[in-house]
């Protein structure tokens, strides 16, 4: 039952949370805040247990030969890990950022309710209950988009929906059509498909529905026209949106689908990863090509993601376990760098009501420790070593080159620089002399200072540890490494 | 063509000529009387069908049935002919309309 | 209105639809069948009841029975809940009373009290039973309501519901018996099984005569009513 | 020849169901729906069911007739002044 | 004298007694005799439900004949299941009645004879539920429709008249097509039992034609489209616990019996053509009803067709059903979890749409925007119902969906998985565009006045009952394999 908590602790604080109602704010960030970080030490309790071997798993009876059931391996504890530790940071810059918005409980409470998805998703071990858990987050999202209630907070929401339960309905099919034709299939490192691999055309058509329904999430380019649109929702949303949970669980769900549904041999084989992988190249230019040209920060921001989440499914489809390790630290790693541009962002917007690169002069005066964290995630996301971008580019890179696919290679290459092109045009606009009178150093609410601290910290930790134990990407390593057949040189 | 092939074919003809009534006629005492005429039609068949027995005593099924059927008609169109007139007294009308759009008064 | 025989069309359409099939379905059967008549026929021989319909409506089929009676019950319910006073029947009904009616009244209704009683005696044997003499029980009633007779005391509130209730409640205890002596619901005992039927059947004549006479006046229009409005 | 009669007999019953459902005054549709009920228990009595025939004539014909008359007295009363808007529905029916 | 010996008997008695009782107590002791006979029969239904997954199927000799001669009640594990949750719904119903009916206006409302009326529907749908006979299923759907038309005309006003009035109309000619349909089929099969006439028909035309026009007219009192034509105004124009019962409860009733007849009672190629039909007309029904209710100004109509659009589902089992065992295992399976998600769900969002109604005094859906700050508990319950709506995980909607896809795949007619994957997203466009007015900002003066709340919880206790409901398909699994349908369809595995 252990390995339920991940998902029901969150669950239980979305409750409570519901339950004080909007007036008890302290009361609602004491029960966030304990939920957050008794959550985190369970998975990480997991993730000691999983490391030293012992895989626990769990499942509940509930449609006629289909189980409910969750494992806590390696691969799905480094989501489960990124979304609770990061929930907690979120937590308190939400605190602080959501001080005076109106239905806090709601808001709160939905919160929750998406790391228990997420988790869910981490942690599902088969592609039903990952299915369950991937519509339970497009539900909870939902009133998370909308939370202003304005018309175009219910615009983007609409919009939303209607990607999330398209690909939603995808999905089903897939995975309905997969049970039928092979039975319960367990996610299993390596593939579990091998049984039924001579229906070539019905897995091929499979793959398409179930890497559509992913690709929503994953924001696959065509598929990712709701997520610009999400940017109407509060930084903190932005962040669980860009950084924590959503997106990831698309991307984590191609993971699984390449790695331990199809298995890599299976998926080259069928051709469809590598179909996948040539629709992954062409959302990683263009996501950094049309962020080259955004002005509102958030959009820019946004775009962004889209080309930082086609690297990880580039890395997956790519089929080689360096590459896939890489996509998969790149996970973690994404998700550090890009919460603390949103936390920026979102500190820009709430303490100096800076929404456009044009009006970022003198910002860094202004709020030199926010800028600072920000820089620092800026150069790892453009693969700057000795930071953590760096890390998962390298193992990408290498993964591209030694998989025969070297074309992926110059993908990567290109679109680093474009990640420059993007990203220093802000630094630099930033640094200029600007019209903001206040006093210089004035950071925002502490609330909001401490956590881009940290991420921007993890930044740069998650990079020089990246040989070590326990480190994203090593972890990595380590969980794909049963997906191809044994340990990595 | 024997003596109850005569009332069933009656019965089938009187069934027809009350749902033809019950769906056209507009006059709501019209279309319980269809509805009635409709039972009617029913128990003829009925009744018809049980005299097909070799004994020159019908089959007592049908007839149950159709004496149960009787009173149940008989509560129908009492609580049929209870609305019409409760109907009429809210609204003035003997007919429902079907170009007024459900919920446009009040 | 342009519409208008295009909507025609459809009613005429399903019921000559509904003609043309039955008479079809109906031609296809074989000249003779017997349907259950034997088995009920030699079952009702068995329990002594000799008007085997009499036999079918209350003991083979019982439950049916029961139901309908609630039928009637529900119905009278239901027109009563239609009242804008539902708390008692009509009082004056809007009826043709004159000398004439009031004279034909008197002479009738004992008479089709007599005649009622006898369709419930003979019910067993002959044509006749629960049915028939509470149809005329209650016409008999209804007759006594347009002439202006029926103002009884009972006719509002709580021993109007009492008298209403009373018949499908007796109802529901005989079928219940049963149970207590190890039988299903409405499973008479064979020896007694003769008086038990001859019981609920004066009971439901009864019950269905009281049953349609209040269906009556709880649906007829009280003049005072209609001349409020 | 007992065939002639029972033609007869269904004949005339549909006759008068035609007729009740023809009538724009609903006093004589009732009135043909209370012949009607008479009329039907002769036709029980053709098929041997005496125990329908006296439900028949006691219920179709005299309960229900009466409610009917009741209904139409009801709605007769205060019927004057929406006689004109309720009377084209009842037109004589094309079939 | 072992009470458990005559469940069946005492399921419907109990709430026949209850009603009797109810009407001679008068009006204000009534809504307390209604929630004892409620608790009493959720009782007596789940031991009802216990004793058949014990011991599966069996019958109750009503009169100790047995059929042919006499009546028969079948209780298997889809009466069981139907009758739980009437009994779960009917609770929640008469809990919340009691609340409803004492806010407005003592007067209105049939003088209290909203309870002994309840209570007799509620023994009609459990007679109907329970029966093994043709011609009781007549004289059970009449109590069913002129209980349900007498509650839905109970508030007087001229629109429930009219409503009522279309209502019995439909009523009338369904229970009259049914009754012609059991005299060609007595006339063909010489019984009226259902197991005497599966084993007796031949496939002749009377038969054929007699269970033609009982489907056809069940059908109609299903609402099932084109036949829906009463249903949304009946179910919208009616007192709120009404159209929480009719919508959750009474179409159920009569679809319980088309599963009968086409499952159970009908031999394998008969009819043919006419399950593929019901399959056409659901996937109809799903379109067009979702439409219609995208198009709604007034939240009890959209309500009303989106149960227009759900009944469609439930038709979909026909098709599928002729696939052999394992798909319509799996497809009855679906159905039944369908009907209860569906029960459950439903019920609670009429209730939560009641409770908007009273809270803001009419029910134009454009003037209620910005509820859910004023009414969280409502608007969340109506969210809870869109999920199960939309069949999205993991609610009952989703485990149904999911059944029902696998029997469509399993058995190679993918296109029913098409339309099950479309109905679940128009599905999601009109459940949205609710939730979406409710939470939207709202201008203050719009905003409701606070009332009490006292029975709110009792919507979102249905629609989380609903939503929850994936945890209780076992259950639900099992009660279906102990449907006379499966135990006579082969082994159970």
């Amino acid at each position: 039952m252990t390995v339920w908590l991940p998902v029901l602790l969150p669950a239980l604080t979305g409750v409570v949370t519901f339950a004080l109602g909007d007036r008890r704010g302290t009361a609602r960030a004491a029960v966030n805040l304990v939920g957050a970080i008794v959550s985190s030490v369970v998975v990480v309790s997991l993730v000691i247990k999983s490391y030293a071997g012992e895989v626990l798993s769990h499942a509940v009876p509930t449609l006629p030969g289909l189980d409910f059931g969750v494992h806590a391996d390696l691969l799905g504890l480094l989501f489960s890990a990124v979304a609770t530790v990061l929930w907690g940071v979120t937590l308190v810059y939400a605190i602080g950022y959501m001080d005076h918005a109106r239905d806090r409980a709601r808001f709160f409470g939905f919160f929750a309710w998406c790391i228990a998805a997420a988790n869910g998703v981490a942690l599902a071990a088969d592609p039903i209950t990952l299915f369950i858990f991937y519509e339970i987050l497009s539900l909870t999202t939902y009133p998370l988009v909308v939370h202003s209630g304005s018309s175009e907070a219910i615009a983007a929401g609409r919009k939303y929906l209607f990607y999330a339960l398209g690909g939603g309905a995808a999905l089903l099919v897939g995975v309905t059509w997969l049970t039928v034709l092979a039975g319960p299939v367990p996610f299993t490192p390596g593939g579990a498909l091998a049984s039924v691999s001579g229906h070539t055309t019905e897995l091929r058509i499979i793959f398409g529905l179930l890497a559509a329904g992913f690709g929503v999430k994953a924001a696959l380019v065509p598929l990712h026209g709701w997520l610009p649109g999400a940017m109407v929702a509060p930084a903190p949303v932005s962040s669980l949106l860009h950084a924590v949970a959503v997106v990831k669980a698309g991307v984590f769900g191609m993971i699984r689908l390449v790695n331990e549904l199809y298995g890599p041999e299976l998926s080259s084989a069928l051709g469809v990863a590598q179909a996948l992988a040539v629709l992954a190249a062409f959302g990683i230019i263009f996501g950094s090509v049309v962020a080259l040209r955004q002005e509102d920060l958030k959009r820019r921001l946004a775009y962004s993601t889209v080309a930082q989440l086609s690297y990880i499914t580039l890395g997956t489809a790519l089929c080689s376990p360096l590459a896939a390790a890489g996509a998969l630290a790149h996970l973690a790693h994404h998700a550090v760098m890009k919460i603390t541009m949103f936390f920026t962002a979102g500190s820009l917007a709430e303490t100096l009501h800076v929404k456009k690169v044009s009006a970022l002069p003198g910002v860094a005066r202004r709020m030199p420790v926010t800028m600072t964290s920000f820089a620092v995630a800026a150069f790892a996301l453009a693969g700057i070593p000795p930071l953590a971008g760096f890390a998962s580019k390298w193992l990408l890179g290498v993964g591209a080159a030694e998989g025969g696919a070297p074309w992926a290679l110059l993908v990567y290459v290109a679109s680093g620089a474009l990640a420059i092109g993007y990203m220093v045009p802000i630094l630099i606009a930033s640094l200029r002399p600007g019209d903001h009178p206040e006093a210089a150093g004035t950071e925002s609410d502490p609330r909001m200072l401490w956590p881009i601290v940290t991420v921007a910290a993890l930044s740069i930790i998650f990079g020089l540890t990246a040989g070590l134990p326990g480190s994203p990407a090593h972890w990595a390593l380590t969980a794909i490494a049963p997906s191809f057949g044994g340990l990595m040189p | 063509m024997t003596t109850y092939d005569v009332y069933v074919a009656g019965g089938a003809v009187l069934f027809a000529l009350g749902t033809y009534g019950l769906l056209e006629r507009s006059h709501l005492v019209h279309k319980v009387i269809a509805a009635n005429f409709m039972g009617s039609g029913i128990f003829l068949v009925l009744i018809g069908l049980a005299n097909r027995t070799p004994t020159p005593e019908p089959d007592p099924v049908p007839q149950a049935m159709v004496l149960t059927g009787i009173v149940v008609t008989v509560a129908m169109t009492a609580l049929g002919l209870a609305i019409v007139k409760r109907y009429f007294s809210e609204t003035g009308r003997t007919t429902l309309d079907a170009d007024e759009k459900p919920g446009e008064r009040r | 209105m342009p519409e208008r025989p295009r909507i025609r069309l459809v009613p005429l359409a399903a019921s000559l639809a509904v003609f043309a099939l039955v008479l079809r379905a109906v031609h296809a059967l074989p000249d003779t069948a017997t349907g259950l008549s034997a088995e009920m026929t030699a079952g009702a021989k068995a329990s002594g009841i000799k008007n085997v319909v009499t036999a079918v409506l209350l003991d083979f089929r019982g439950y049916d029975t029961l139901l309908e009676i609630a039928v009637l019950m529900l119905a009278t319910i239901a027109v009563l809940s239609l009242r804008t006073d539902p708390d008692a029947l009509s009082r004056r009904i809007s009826g043709v009373a004159g000398p004439v009616l009031g004279a034909l009244t008197r002479a009738y209704v004992p008479i089709m009290i007599v005649v009622a009683g006898h369709l419930v005696w003979i019910g067993s044997s002959g044509p006749g039973g629960a049915f028939q003499g509470g149809a005329v029980l209650g016409a008999a009633g209804i007759l006594l309501a347009l002439s202006g007779f029926a103002r009884p005391r009972w006719s509002s509130g709580a021993p109007m519901r009492w008298v209403l209730a009373v018949g499908l409640l007796t109802f529901i205890a005989v079928a219940l018996l049963p149970l207590a002596l190890g039988g299903t619901l409405l499973q008479y005992p064979d020896e007694s099984r003769k008086s038990l039927v001859l019981l609920v059947e004066i009971l439901l004549t009864l019950s269905i005569g009281a049953s349609l006479t209040s269906l009556f006046l709880a649906s007829a229009s009280d003049t005072s009513e209609g001349e409020r409005r | 020849m007992m065939i002639v009669f029972d033609i007869l007999l269904v004949a005339t019953i549909i006759w008068i169901a035609v007729g009740s459902l023809s009538q724009r005054q609903m006093f004589k549709s009732v009135v043909m729906f209370v012949i009607f009920g008479l009329f039907m228990a002769i036709a029980w009595i053709r098929l041997s069911s005496p125990d329908v025939a006296m439900a028949e004539a006691a219920i179709g014909a005299g309960v229900t007739g009466a409610l009917m008359l009741d209904a139409i007295g009801h709605l007769r009363r205060s019927e004057t002044p929406y006689a004109s808007a309720a009377e084209p529905e009842g037109g004589e029916p094309d079939a | 004298m072992n009470v458990v010996h005559h469940l069946p008997a005492l399921l419907v008695i109990t709430p026949l007694v209850g009603a009797c009782v109810a009407f001679v107590a008068g009006r204000r002791v009534a809504p307390h005799v209604a929630l004892a006979t409620a608790t009493a029969d959720v009782v007596l239904a789940v031991l009802f439900a216990a004793r058949v997954l014990a011991e599966g199927p069996f019958r109750y000799r009503i009169g100790g004949w047995g059929a042919p001669m006499g009546i028969d009640l079948v209780a298997d594990g889809m009466a069981a299941l139907f009758i739980v949750l009437t009994s779960i719904v009917g609770l929640v119903v008469t809990v919340y009645a009691s609340g409803y009916f004492r806010s407005t206006d003592p007067t209105a409302y049939g003088h209290g004879l909203f309870w002994t009326l309840w209570l007799f529907m509620w023994t009609s749908l459990n007679g109907l539920f329970l029966t093994g006979d043709v011609f009781n299923v007549y004289v059970c759907i009449e109590l069913v429709g002129i209980s349900a038309v007498a509650l839905v005309t109970i508030s007087g006003g001229p629109d429930a008249l009219r409503a009522g009035m279309r209502y019995l109309f439909a009523s009338m000619l369904g229970a009259m097509t049914y009754l012609l349909g059991v005299a060609l089929l007595y006339a063909s099969a010489g019984a009226v039992d259902m197991a005497t006439l599966s084993e007796r028909l031949v496939p002749d035309t009377t038969a054929a034609t007699g269970l033609a026009l009982m489907v056809a007219a069940l059908v109609l009192k299903t609402a099932l489209v084109p036949a829906h034509f009463w249903l949304p105004t009946a179910h919208a124009s009616a007192p709120t616990p009404v159209s929480a019962a009719l919508s959750a409860l009474v179409v159920k009733g009569s679809y319980f019996v088309v599963l009968r007849l086409m499952l159970d009672v009908m031999p394998d190629g008969y009819l043919p053509g006419a399950a593929t039909l019901l399959g056409v007309l659901g996937a109809a029904a799903i379109v067009w009803g979702s439409v219609q209710a995208l198009v709604q100004t007034r939240i009890k109509l959209l309500v009303a067709y989106s149960t227009v659009a759900q009944i469609g589902y439930l038709f979909l089992v026909f098709p599928l059903a002729r696939n052999g065992r394992d798909v319509l295992a799996l497809a009855l399976t679906g159905a039944l979890v369908h009907a209860t998600a569906h029960g459950l769900a439903k019920g609670g969002l009429f209730l939560a749409a009641g409770g908007l109604i009273t809270r803001f005094g009419h029910d134009r859906l454009a003037e209620m925007r910005g509820a859910a700050r004023a009414v969280p508990v409502l608007t969340f319950a109506v969210a809870l119902s869109g999920v199960t709506m939309m069949g999205l995980p993991p609610s009952g909607g989703f485990a149904a969906k999911w059944l029902l896809i696998s029997a469509a795949l399993t058995s190679g007619e993918w296109w029913w998985a098409v339309v099950l994957v479309v109905g679940g997203l128009l599905a999601a466009a009109y459940m949205f565009r609710l939730v979406a007015i409710l939470i939207a900002d709202a201008p203050a003066e719009t905003a409701p006045a606070p009332k009490p709340v006292r029975t709110e919880w009792l919507p979102l206790a249905l629609t989380a009952a609903a939503v929850l409901l994936l945890f209780a398909v076992p259950l639900i699994s099992d009660l279906a394999a102990a449907s006379t349908t499966l135990q006579s369809a082969g082994v159970t595995p």
